[in-house]
């Protein structure tokens, strides 16, 4: 068994409102030290490929047509194998 | 009675609420911004639906952090009512006044619809003209409306009777078909159909002005006990 | 495109970048030797582009809509401005527009629908009025391909994530599949306004020294030169070189409205002028500003909000960034607007100021970046004149097809399952249809209905178009499109008023399709003069063509009517057992471009022999005397699908049955004949709704308690159990979908 | 300046509804290798903090008081220094 973790991000100059409304909420409870904040999801996903390879194969597929909108967000991922 | 109507930014349903108060109940009322810190000189809360600070992060989470809440929670632990519907009922499990959260549909999109109600319980402040298992029709609209709480909390919802209204077709998977709870005092209603969009025979329904009425009733009865 | 070096006004010229920007050779000739007289830089080069794109000027367009009927006592506010004004009495008008995003909704379908709702909100409350209502006309490819389904959802979730989020309630709008909008989709939506008569405004700079200010989000690049994209054919594959993607954000645009009509509302003596900020952002909403006035601007881009680092001018002033908009203001009374706008939390700030000169004058790092004349932008640009040809598919005669029917249940029961035709309910749920507390009939019946709050009327609204009957006939097609829209108002109770229109077409300079567009736009025009209901405001879409295969020619109407008095109102579901059922109007053999045509044979075909204006008014006129004299319970109007299909969609919502008789065959009880209502009234009203109807109306039968659809026709005998019909209708979609 | 990055996912015993729409739809496509998929969030947060302990601690506190609603998410962080 394979765990994917995957990570999805904006692309730079993609506006992100999200962000921003986090990003005002924390400034008007005064934490001045944030500087920025960018929102984004993040997926586990248990694969029963039969290597690694298939694995990251199936991951990098599901994240191209469903997980992540690429006309606005990039993705990221790593597959590890782990116990049944 | 005086009623005031709680504005955050993004709260799309403050203005029908205020109009069922001041055109359908024809009681006093005030729109307060939640920028406010205090609610003195009112009788009842009321906390409307939308999309408070865009509910970008959670719904109701934003919300949390307005200056009106700390005085929303001493009004409520005062005991006096407090109602939140939708975006109102997510904020008010957020800041705790009330058990568990609300998550997204089931089906993962939103959801309006005229939805029939089962009032479980009638004697709340919220609801005690309507009848024991009367069936009311009530408008819903939301994507987040899906009730959560774990199992002793749901067991604790029950034997103390806080549950006030169920759908009679649950289309949100909220658990135990939930549709509004109170708070263990039952002085606060969460609930996610909009009571506010059926008040006028116009509208289609007029079985969400008796919620508003029992609020009365229970006051006008408060105000002659103490008298 | 974002980071490539500007070029010199020499290098532009002699690589003819202005080419790959949508403008020709002579129209870079006419800017450099005619109205500059110098060769335009980079960012001037841009901005023409931009300017003078067909989505901006109207370049090929405007010689057809100078030949809609606009005219009318209620127009307050005609074509030309954010939307258009009609009066409704008590002091009160309303504010209707519709526009397309049809282009960034194939490219990005979620945000490119949600940031077109949010566009054609700016419209409205630009205008002074409130928003009170939205409606969408969607057009797909059929929902056998996995692109369209994921279009169709997407474009969905993207009006509904904006409409329900600032709080408009979306009560109406029309789906249809055909083939011909595979790769090109159509997405338009529509938004109503309420607003006093007197607060009325318009978007004009003027006044020497008047400042000009910036309101709401921050810029940034996104859908960079956005209209001149929108203005060209595209291929497949361009969707993977595009500039960044529009993001709304209608929590912002929340606060914008109720900010801007804050503005309108407080401060309306030292408001000049206000617009938003739509197609070309700042240099279309300032420039057409300036413009209207004769005017000048000069404008330092220092002071523009942005969002990014290091954007050019170019980028500054072509982005389209969404909740932005541009005021002018009183010279000396900026800090009011500046107050305003801090309690929202939004920025406001002063960018520039209004000048004499008529120049359009651009600072940028205490550089001159442009300096041209405002007319050049707005005024200048060519018109071009096209001359149609009837297309040859027109020319072709072949013989009007009749359908084979021989088992009219499984057909009818066919016919309701075909996409166009189901219900649409999996869609309009996803809508907000409540919210604002004014929503007396929902999506689900013919034109849906809000009350205006605190007066005893309402307005009644509806999209409409039937692509197949005008690519088989655009004059007369255009006039069933309007007429389809105000058959909806009347069956609802109430009296159209005016229109608005989305113009999708294919590229213009094509003489076919030029023609489909100016025939249309002729017979719409004739049918609103018709119905009393003048165009007051519109938008074209053209060049929708992938691989040069052009959609169906597909102007959606928007419509708008008045109820007097809310006892009127009126919806399609038949309401109670022994009430009797007519059919108002004639049907005869109609099945060129019928639902049952495509279904049966896979294309359309024929032509349009009995439908007449006069008719079809004099039908609505007949059904709104009758609805006025509290006759009738309810009325349907007859359009895709045709008799069959509504008598069983007015059926559905009580389950009632109906048992009776008709005088047409199986066939016929699919005929698109227009003019036609199914209308149900009381038994004690008889003989009433018979006098006033005359020879128009045709008794069927009576409604029962059990719940049956059980009609003898001519040559068969109709029977069919109401649930499952609608079985058939109301899943169809969500399984198509699968 | 230290950078955060900050994953929210459901407690275990949580009906996930957005995972669970997901799985069908992956299911639907034919990802048959995909058993199982949680979805959470994921936020990046830059900090002027003083020091690493001060970015943690401004950290665990927007992720208490803000980021995740603790009757069903956990989150998890680190923190590390980056070039201002
Ligand atoms: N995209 C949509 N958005 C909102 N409502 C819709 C949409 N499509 C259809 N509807 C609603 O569904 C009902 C039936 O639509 P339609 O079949 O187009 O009616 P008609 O043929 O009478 O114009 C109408 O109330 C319409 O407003
Ligand atoms: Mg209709």
């Amino acid at each position: 068994m394979y765990l994917a973790k995957i990570h999805i991000t904006h692309k730079a100059s993609i506006l992100d409102p999200q962000g921003e409304a986090i990003k005002n909420a924390l400034h008007r409870l005064d934490y001045q030290d944030v500087s920025n904040i960018t929102a984004g999801k993040y997926f586990e996903t248990t694969l029963t490929s039969d290597s690694k390879e298939q694995a990251e194969a199936t991951t990098r597929s599901i994240c191209e047509s469903l997980l992540a909108n690429q006309n606005m967000e990039t993705f990221l991922f790593t597959v590890e194998k782990v116990e049944d | 009675m005086k009623f005031a109507v709680i504005s955050f930014p993004g709260s799309n349903c403050d203005y029908d609420m205020y109009y069922a108060i001041k055109d359908a109940l024809q009681e006093e009322v005030e729109m307060i911004s939640c920028d406010e810190t205090s609610l003195d000189g009112f009788d009842a809360a009321l906390i409307p639906g939308g999309f408070s600070y865009g509910d970008y992060l959670r719904s109701g989470a934003i919300a949390k952090f307005a200056n009106i809440i700390p005085a929303l929670i001493e009004f409520a632990n005062a005991n006096k009512p407090v109602l939140g519907v939708c975006n109102g009922f997510q904020i008010l499990t957020e800041i705790g006044l009330l058990p568990g959260a609300l998550q997204h549909n089931k089906s993962m999109s939103f959801i309006s619809q005229i939805e029939p109600l089962t009032v479980v319980n009638n004697e709340t402040l919220f609801t005690n003209l309507y009848k024991k298992g009367q069936h009311i029709n009530i408008p819903i609209a939301h994507g987040e409306g899906n009730y959560y709480c774990d199992d002793a909390q749901l067991a604790e919802l029950k034997s103390n009777n806080q549950i006030v209204f169920t759908y009679d077709n649950n289309p949100n998977g909220s658990c135990a078909d939930i549709a509004g709870i109170t708070n263990q005092a039952g002085n606060v209603l969460g609930m996610m159909p909009h009571p506010e969009r059926a008040v006028e025979t116009i509208l289609g329904s007029e079985e969400g002005l008796t919620l508003f009425q029992s609020i009365l009733k229970s006051f006008k009865g408060e105000l002659n006990r103490v008298n | 495109m974002l980071t490539k070096p500007e070029l010199s006004p020499q290098e532009i010229k002699d690589q003819k970048v202005y080419l790959e920007w949508g403008l020709t050779e002579e129209e870079y000739t006419t800017i450099s030797k005619k109205l500059l007289g110098r060769l335009p830089n980079y960012t001037e080069t841009g901005l023409f582009s931009g300017m003078w794109s067909e989505h901006c000027s109207y370049k090929n367009s405007k010689q057809v809509l100078k030949k809609f009927w606009t005219e009318g006592s209620r127009v307050l506010q005609g074509p030309g401005e954010g939307a258009g004004v009609l009066d409704i009495g008590d002091n009160q008008a309303v504010v209707f527009k519709a526009e397309s995003h049809n282009h960034p909704s194939f490219v990005e379908p979620f945000q490119g629908s949600a940031t077109g709702v949010g566009g054609i909100i700016r419209d409205i409350f630009s205008m002074g009025a409130k928003p009170v209502a939205l409606l969408d006309s969607l057009r797909f490819g059929e929902l056998s391909t996995p692109k369209n389904k994921y279009l169709l959802d997407q474009v969905v979730a993207g009006i509904s994530h904006y409409g329900n989020s600032i709080g408009v309630p979306t009560i109406g709008g029309e789906i249809a599949f055909d083939a011909s909008y595979d790769g090109n989709p159509l997405v338009n939506a529509m938004c109503v306004g309420l607003m006093d008569k007197d607060k009325l405004k318009s978007g004009v700079a003027k006044g020497e020294g008047n400042s000009i200010i910036y309101v709401g989000a921050k810029t940034g690049r996104d859908g960079i030169n956005g209209a001149s994209f929108a203005s060209s054919e595209f291929s497949d594959g361009e969707d993977l070189n595009r500039s960044a993607v529009q993001v709304g954000d209608p929590f912002m645009e929340k606060l914008l409205v109720d900010a801007c009509l804050e503005v309108i509302d407080k401060h309306s003596d030292i408001l000049v002028g206000i617009q938003d900020m739509g197609a070309c952002g700042l240099v279309s909403s300032s420039a057409e500003m300036a413009s209207k006035a004769g005017s000048g601007l000069n404008l330092n881009l220092d002071l523009v909000p942005q969002r990014e680092d290091h954007m050019t001018p170019y980028e500054i002033m072509l982005s389209e960034s969404q909740e932005r908009m541009v005021f002018c203001i009183k010279k000396g009374h900026e800090q009011e607007i500046f107050d305003v706008f801090k309690k929202y939390n939004l920025d406001a700030v002063t960018i520039g100021e209004v000048v004499n000169d008529g120049h359009y004058t651009l600072t940028h790092q205490g550089e001159v970046v442009c300096d041209i004349p405002t007319a050049s932008l707005v005024d200048d640009v060519p018109e071009y004149q096209h001359v149609g040809q009837k297309p040859k598919h027109l020319l072709e005669t072949k013989e009007n097809f009749v359908p084979e029917v021989t088992d009219v249940a499984e057909t009818l029961s066919k016919v309701l399952a075909q996409p166009t035709v189901a219900s649409k309910e999996s869609v309009f749920r996803q809508y907000d249809s409540r919210v604002q507390a004014n929503t007396v009939v929902a999506p689900g019946s013919d034109a849906a209905v809000i009350r205006v709050r605190n007066t005893n009327k309402s307005l009644a609204m509806t999209m409409d178009s039937n692509a197949r009957y005008i690519y088989l006939d655009p004059y007369i097609g255009g006039q069933i499109a309007v007429s389809e829209s105000a058959r909806n108002i009347v069956a609802s109770g109430g009296t159209p008023i005016g229109i608005t229109d989305c113009l999708n077409f294919g590229n213009p300079e094509n003489d076919e399709r030029f023609y489909e567009m100016d025939q249309s736009v002729q017979g719409i025009s004739k049918a609103c003069q018709t119905f009393d209901a003048p165009v007051i405001s519109g938008n074209v879409s053209l060049y929708n063509e992938t691989d040069k295969k052009a959609i169906y020619p597909t102007p959606v109407i928007g419509m708008v009517g008045l109820i007097e008095d809310n006892r009127h109102i009126t919806t399609q579901d038949f309401k109670t057992a022994g009430d009797l059922v007519y059919v108002v109007g004639q049907t005869f053999d109609d099945f060129s471009g019928s639902e049952i045509q495509k279904m049966m044979t896979g294309e359309i075909y024929g032509s349009f022999d009995h439908f007449d204006l006069e008719t079809e008014h004099h039908n609505q006129q007949l059904v709104s005397k009758a609805i006025k004299q509290n006759l009738v319970q309810s009325a349907h109007d007859l359009s895709e699908g045709g008799l069959g299909v509504a008598l069983a969609e007015s059926a559905f919502a009580q389950e009632l049955g109906i048992k009776g008789k008709l005088d047409l065959t199986a066939a016929q009880l699919f005929s698109e004949s227009q003019s036609r209502f199914v209308i149900s009234i009381k038994p004690e009203h008889k003989s009433e709704f018979e006098a006033l109807m005359q020879d128009s109306a045709t008794l069927i039968g009576e409604l029962t308690q059990e719940p049956t659809v059980d009609i003898k026709l001519a040559d068969q005998h109709l029977i069919a159990q109401v649930s499952d019909l609608k079985n058939s209708w109301k899943d169809s979609l969500t399984c198509l979908m699968k």
